[in-house]
């Protein structure tokens, strides 16, 4: 039986570690500035846990194994060595890890986290909602109008409860249902949202962060690549939440400031 | 053979007489430990049967479930089910396994049970107390199953109930009415319950325990319920604050989770200045040691067990204890890395990744030591054995992922995903339930007198052990590939290249669950038709098995053990024939 | 750590400080080597109960945090009253627990003396009692005083959280007073047979609420 | 020549809101205009339904928001017209009104209907919406309508003006008029309605408008056909 018992979890372990190391499901193409980190450091731990779990089941298998009694006479065989190298040795193996892992990825971490956002960066104020994404940009004066829940109003398509009646600064904001971003330019959102807790993850971007009700909260990107990717809501929001996506566009400069005027023009 | 102190003792209260009072109202804790498990078995049930539903949905939505349209005719017209409702069933499924289950079976049944038995004592230090914390855990597990037949079903909020989509009321959506107060009234109890059963608990064991029976010589999994009812008596203590100020801003009109200006249903909440992240902060300061209060039991349990099948003293006790309490006392540290990207103070993610990523060690050095103390062993492949080995390779599986998540920069990518699915499954529910099969074949013997049955037993553990691999392995592909977890359908572009894989994860989990059925089919047939249990079936060496099967009314017919060892001699030679010494023996001098 | 715990209890035979009337009621072998079960119950129960507060307190301090909606107002002068009430129950318990414990064992009707100071015990622990019930009572004046304010649950964090922590502190101590209640009716059964086993507890948890109490009166002075 | 015109488009839209005429009363009469505005009305913007690529490509031309509709004239289209008083109370009919969600949009934007009538709202589009009536007066409810799943039948019993909307995809906003009158018309893109089988006498008739509220005027009618005129005054914002 522990034969057996040996065989399966050997199996059970190779195929497991074949598919990552086939990459047969894998990460898309990282399209940020601060992804190739992010990929890197999911690379050592991958390289590191994978010889921990290798290690520790295959050593599971062969002393199951060993250890079946088929005579009652055999004597037992204490651990060579005893519990105190073992635990040292986990000590020791597994606080590097840490301690390697820590060290990069507090870094990587800070990269996306901890750093301001550039100066020149593009604004776009965001705000989540049951269950889409709506991005507001400043429009020609660069100032965005300021918000007041109680003139939100959907079916006038006023979203952000903009009031351009009153508020100068609002009339010319351009609301759109995508976000539209011109390549290799940082951009700077703010985060608000309308009713509950949402998230924005774009897989490409490497970057996650949840939308929480009465705070605005910063995050910054750099997209590298020109193309459309899937922002989608991972913070459970009600009964639409699988539902809840936008689109990134990261365009040329020129598409960008072209699909502006287009914008601002209706 | 035994060596007990021939004392006559005056008894916690005396044997009852009617039926009420003998298996309804029990005072005597092995009843309740019995109820304790039994109400287990009833929620483990029911959640596995909401999990085949829920993977049947997100694999094949088109598949009209007769049944479900007769539970829900709004949540399931015509046997599809509403998004709505799937978020409902995913909520009564988390919330049962992680309360009424992971929490019970372990912990309560089985400590109730045998806790006192194994240091010697006749019943717990408070049998009133236990006895409410039992009736206590029902009522909330009533209520929580109220919820599924009042209008508009359970709440969509998920088993963590964040606000303010948990705080705001029926305006967030279906559910999100009287369900969600149901949940919110039900977990409270349930709090007030286990903080009961914890003060049992530490009581007994500092209180109970019988002459010789010092700290040291406890049984693993003594310990380990010591250490858990700490950890529980804490956690609980937090968790049911948390519970009353969110019933307050549902009930009371109060602003203690709910922000002002939020809109919802296009109507304006008249709730201001609330935080969302204070529910997060106080639910997860809960919820991490959670994770241990189901785990910890299980490792308990194990080292128990595995020593009694290799016939080999566990490796290195006092360092595998140490480990216990160690992970005990760090996840109180390490809330915040369900938070990292909640929009907490992201310096703060480094300050919790640390003591995260430190808690691998206390947890690879239980795994080595259960693992070194397979080596050189003479071992006996029966039920409970197998299910040792089948924990410590879950306990591995899910552990590693434990690395990954730990890591705030890896976090922004894998929150949220069947990653971490996969990753608390693994570590937390099939683990711990692994434990609780171990436990089972190995002390059902002592609980009904009866022998379960080895062959079903063996097929139970295989068809269980390649189940779970299938089911929850390649929930870490669909992590990676950026597949959110909740969802009730995958209409992103991206998703649907990765319906094939789950597929396959729920035929698996059809077939895991099938396979749970001959494990409940096995208990019911050996609890009436099983052969008739010795008084120590597998020569263990802690205090139960010095009594007879099933245990008398006060466990050791009126007499009190003397201890005289450790629970670890094992593979002791000697002239007597046996390779162990019970705990009350006289040590063999070898 | 629990290498530690290990050391000092090795034996598993501490000696304890040798309680009153244990045996009574008491089942294992060296019951005379423990403290009460009641106490060892009484003294987990507080950590909880402390933990419970601990996570209030801090809920509050985050909530004040977060937003500058806080409202402060002036506490009822009654709580002084009501602080002072509770004060004094402590002192009475502590006297009334003096008294029956020189009796414990014994038979009240043994000696003259044993009579005596049994009664004046008993009188001590109705005064307790009494100023119980009268602390709870205060408390839900102190309410109304509130509300007469316009100040509600629901009105502001700050009154939000007074009510909260009074009435979680008041169901405590409505506990105590159970605890309290049922003591005395053990005492005047007909042997009084100076029947003080969990006295010892009663009494700490009496003067933990009294503590509780102080601390969120500083608490709450503090901060609403 | 234009005024026949007039009154076919009426016709078209007084049979389109009740859903086919009921067999008028023998002697009855008719109450028609039109409903104008003054001023500028704000500008509709265009949806972007990027998120429902399905629903997307079946607009080329991007949907507009309908919550100040014009046409020609000043006209305002979607302007309810109806009996508020004077009028003998009817059972409700027994033909449903018909709600349809497709390509992510109500139709019709608004839907009067009396009082007890059956209302089946029907799910069109390939993807799943979720209706939820905003009801204060009658009861408030919100249900997901997954793709090809059956029609909902549902009624409400009190008058009331419902504002409906789809979480799922919020642009998506109309309207639910309960009416306890069975005489109701819905204005057309050139704003004009027309009230059929009227016994003659004196009636109160309404309009309302979902920005801009309701007007009322005093009709009496004899036989033949009364003409009544309302006119909003919009603002640009």
């Amino acid at each position: 039986m522990g034969k057996v018992f040996a065989v399966v979890l050997t199996l059970i372990t190779l195929v497991s570690i074949a598919f990552f190391a086939m990459h047969t499901w894998w990460l898309p193409p990282d399209i940020s500035t601060t992804g190739k980190a992010v990929d890197r450091q999911l690379d050592e731990t991958l390289i590191g846990t994978g010889i921990l779990f290798l290690a520790g089941q295959l050593m599971l298998g062969c002393f199951a194994w060993t250890a079946s009694d088929k005579n009652r006479a055999k004597k037992i065989k204490p651990f060579p060595g005893g519990a105190a190298p073992l635990v040292t040795a986990a000590i020791i193996l597994v606080g590097i890890e840490i301690f390697t892992l820590t060290f990069v990825g507090s870094k990587t971490w800070g990269a996306i986290y901890l750093t301001a956002a550039a100066p020149d960066s593009l604004r776009i104020d965001v705000q989540a909602e049951q269950f889409a994404f709506y991005f507001r940009y400043p429009g020609s004066d660069g100032k965005f109008g300021g918000v007041h829940p109680e003139k939100i109003d959907d079916g006038s398509g006023n979203y952000f409860g903009l009031d351009p009646a009153s508020d100068v600064a609002a009339r010319d904001d351009i609301v759109a249902a995508s976000l539209v971003v011109p390549v290799n330019r940082p951009v700077s959102l703010a985060l608000h949202s309308k009713d509950v807790g949402h998230s924005f993850y774009v897989r490409e971007l490497r970057v996650q962060q949840d939308f929480v009700p009465g705070l605005d909260i910063p995050l910054h990107f750099t997209a590298t690549q020109i193309g459309k990717y899937e922002i989608v809501c991972t913070q459970l929001c009600g009964l639409g939440h699988y539902n809840m996506k936008a689109y990134l566009e990261v365009m040329k400069e020129e598409d960008y400031e072209q699909w502006l005027k287009t914008q601002s023009g209706q | 053979m035994h060596d007990v102190s021939s004392k006559r003792i005056a008894h916690l209260h005396t044997a009852p007489t009617t039926f009420i009072r003998k298996y309804v109202f029990s005072l005597d804790h092995k009843v309740i430990g019995k109820q304790y498990y039994g109400l287990a078995l009833v929620a483990v049930f029911v959640g596995m049967v909401l999990s085949w539903l829920l993977r049947i949905h997100l694999a094949y939505p088109g598949w009209h479930i007769p049944f479900l349209s007769k539970l829900s005719a709004a949540g399931a017209p015509d046997g599809v089910m509403t998004p709505e409702y799937y978020l409902s069933l995913l909520t009564m499924h988390g919330t049962l396994m992680v309360f009424f289950v992971l929490t019970n079976a372990p912990f309560a049944a089985f400590g109730n049970y045998f806790l006192p038995i194994q240091i010697g004592a006749e019943d717990m230090a408070f049998p009133r107390f236990n006895m409410m914390s039992f009736w206590t855990t029902f009522l909330a597990f009533v209520v929580m199953m109220a919820s599924f037949f009042v209008a508009d079903g359970p709440p969509i909020s998920g088993w963590t109930a964040y606000a303010p989509l948990s705080a705001v009321g029926g305006d967030a959506g279906p559910g999100l009415a009287l369900g969600q107060d149901l949940w919110a009234i039900s977990i409270a109890i349930f709090c007030i319950g286990s903080l009961l059963g914890a003060l049992n608990f530490i009581a007994t064991t500092l209180d109970l325990r019988t002459k010789g029976m010092s700290l040291a010589r406890m049984p693993y999994s003594t310990w380990a319920w010591f250490v858990t009812s700490v950890i529980a008596l804490l956690a609980f203590a937090v968790l049911l604050p948390a519970c009353i100020l969110l019933i307050l801003d549902r009930v009371a009109g109060t602003s203690f989770f709910i922000p002002g200006g939020l809109i919802l249903s296009d109507k304006l909440q008249p709730h201001s200045g609330g935080s969302p992240l204070l529910w997060q902060h106080l639910f997860w300061f809960f919820g991490h040691p959670e994770v241990y209060i189901a785990i910890l039991p299980s490792i308990g349990i194990i080292a128990t067990i595995l020593p009694v099948f290799t016939r080999k003293p566990l490796l290195g006790p006092r360092a595998f204890i140490g480990s216990m309490v160690a992970i005990g006392f760090l996840s109180y540290m390490v809330w915040g890395h369900h938070m990292f990207v909640s929009g907490m103070n992201p310096f703060s993610a480094n300050l919790f990744s640390v003591p995260t990523l430190v808690i691998t060690i206390p947890a690879t050095i239980l795994t080595l030591l259960l693992t070194a103390s397979i080596y050189g062993g003479k071992m006996r492949f029966d039920t409970p054995a197998l299910f040792c080995l089948g924990f410590i390779s879950v306990f591995i599986s899910g552990g590693i992922s434990g690395f990954y998540l730990a890591q705030p920069s890896l976090d922004t990518y894998l929150h949220a995903t069947y990653f971490v699915v996969a990753h608390f499954h693994f570590v937390m529910a099939v683990a711990s339930l692994f434990g609780v099969f171990a436990g089972t074949y190995f002390w059902f013997p002592k609980m009904f007198g009866r022998m379960m049955n080895e062959t079903l037993g063996k097929w139970h553990f295989w068809l269980t052990f390649l189940g779970v691999y299938c089911v929850f392995m390649p929930m870490h592909y669909l992590g990676l590939v950026g597949n959110v977890r909740r969802y009730s359908a995958f209409v992103d572009d991206y998703l649907a290249p990765l319906i094939p894989v789950h597929k396959f994860i729920t035929i698996a989990a059809l077939l895991t669950g099938a396979a749970q059925l001959i494990f409940f089919g096995n208990l019911i047939w050996s609890r009436f038709r099983g052969p008739i249990a010795p008084e120590n079936p597998w020569e263990a060496t802690s205090l139960e098995w010095t009594t007879t099967s099933p245990p008398p009314f006060d466990n050791f017919g009126g007499n009190h053990p003397v201890v005289k060892n450790g629970p670890n001699e094992y593979g002791v030679g000697g002239t007597d024939g046996n390779d162990y010494v019970m705990q009350n023996a006289a040590p063999k001098s070898a | 750590m629990g290498i530690q715990i290990q050391e000092a209890i090795h034996s598993g035979q501490t000696p304890g400080p040798p309680s009153l009337g244990a045996g009574a009621g008491r089942s294992t072998g060296m019951a005379e080597f423990r403290p009460e079960r009641s106490e060892t119950g009484v003294w987990i129960g507080i950590f909880a109960i402390v933990m419970s507060f601990a996570a209030f307190t801090s809920a509050m301090i985050v909530r004040q945090g977060a937003s500058p909606d806080w409202r402060h107002f002036e506490l009822p002068r009654l709580l002084y009253v009501n602080t002072l009430n509770l004060l004094a129950s402590s002192v009475t318990l502590g006297l009334g627990r003096k008294q029956l414990t020189s009796v414990a064992g014994l038979l009240a009707s043994a000696t003259e003396r044993a009579q005596q100071s049994y009664s004046e015990g008993m009188n001590w622990m109705y005064c307790t009692l009494a100023l119980g019930a009268l602390f709870i009572v205060g408390q839900v004046l102190a309410w109304r005083t509130l509300a007469t304010q316009g100040l509600f649950l629901s009105t502001n964090p700050s009154s939000s959280f007074f009510y909260v922590f009074t009435a979680m502190h008041a169901a405590h101590l409505l506990g105590g007073i159970g605890g309290l209640a049922y003591m005395i009716r053990k005492l005047s059964k007909a042997d009084r047979t100076g029947q003080t086993t969990g006295m010892r507890a009663l009494c700490v948890y009496w003067h933990f609420m009294d503590g509780l109490w102080i601390y969120l009166f500083v608490l709450l002075m503090a901060r609403t | 020549m234009k005024s026949k015109f007039l009154l076919l488009l009426a016709g078209v839209a007084l049979v389109g809101s009740r859903g086919g005429a009921r067999t008028p009363a023998p002697v009855t009469s008719t109450i028609a205009g039109k409903v104008t505005y003054t001023g500028t009305p704000p500008k509709m913007k265009p949806i972007d339904m990027a998120k429902e690529p399905s629903c997307a490509k079946q607009h080329p031309a991007p949907v507009m928001t309908e919550n100040v509709a014009t046409g020609p004239g000043n006209a305002l289209e979607y302007v309810v017209v109806y009996i508020s008083a004077g009028d003998a109370a009817e059972a409700p009919p027994t033909q449903l009104a018909r709600y349809d969600q497709k390509g992510c949009q109500y139709l019709p934007h608004v839907l009067p209907m009396q009082a007890g009538q059956v209302l089946q709202i029907f799910n069109d589009d390939q993807t799943s919406h979720n209706i939820h009536p905003l009801a204060k007066v009658n009861a408030e409810w919100n249900k997901s309508q997954p793709a090809g799943s059956a029609p909902i039948d549902t009624k409400y019993d009190k008058p009331e003006f419902i504002p409906v909307k789809c979480n799922i995809h919020p642009w998506m906003h109309g309207y639910f008029v309960v009416l306890s009158t069975s005489h109701y018309a819905v204005t057309g893109p050139d704003g004009s309605f027309s009230l059929k089988g009227l016994p003659a006498g004196k009636y109160t008739v309404s309009a309302w408008q979902e920005q801009y509220g309701t007007q009322t005027q005093e009709v009496t009618v004899g036989a033949g056909e009364a003409k009544v005129n309302f006119t909003f005054k919009a603002l640009p914002y």
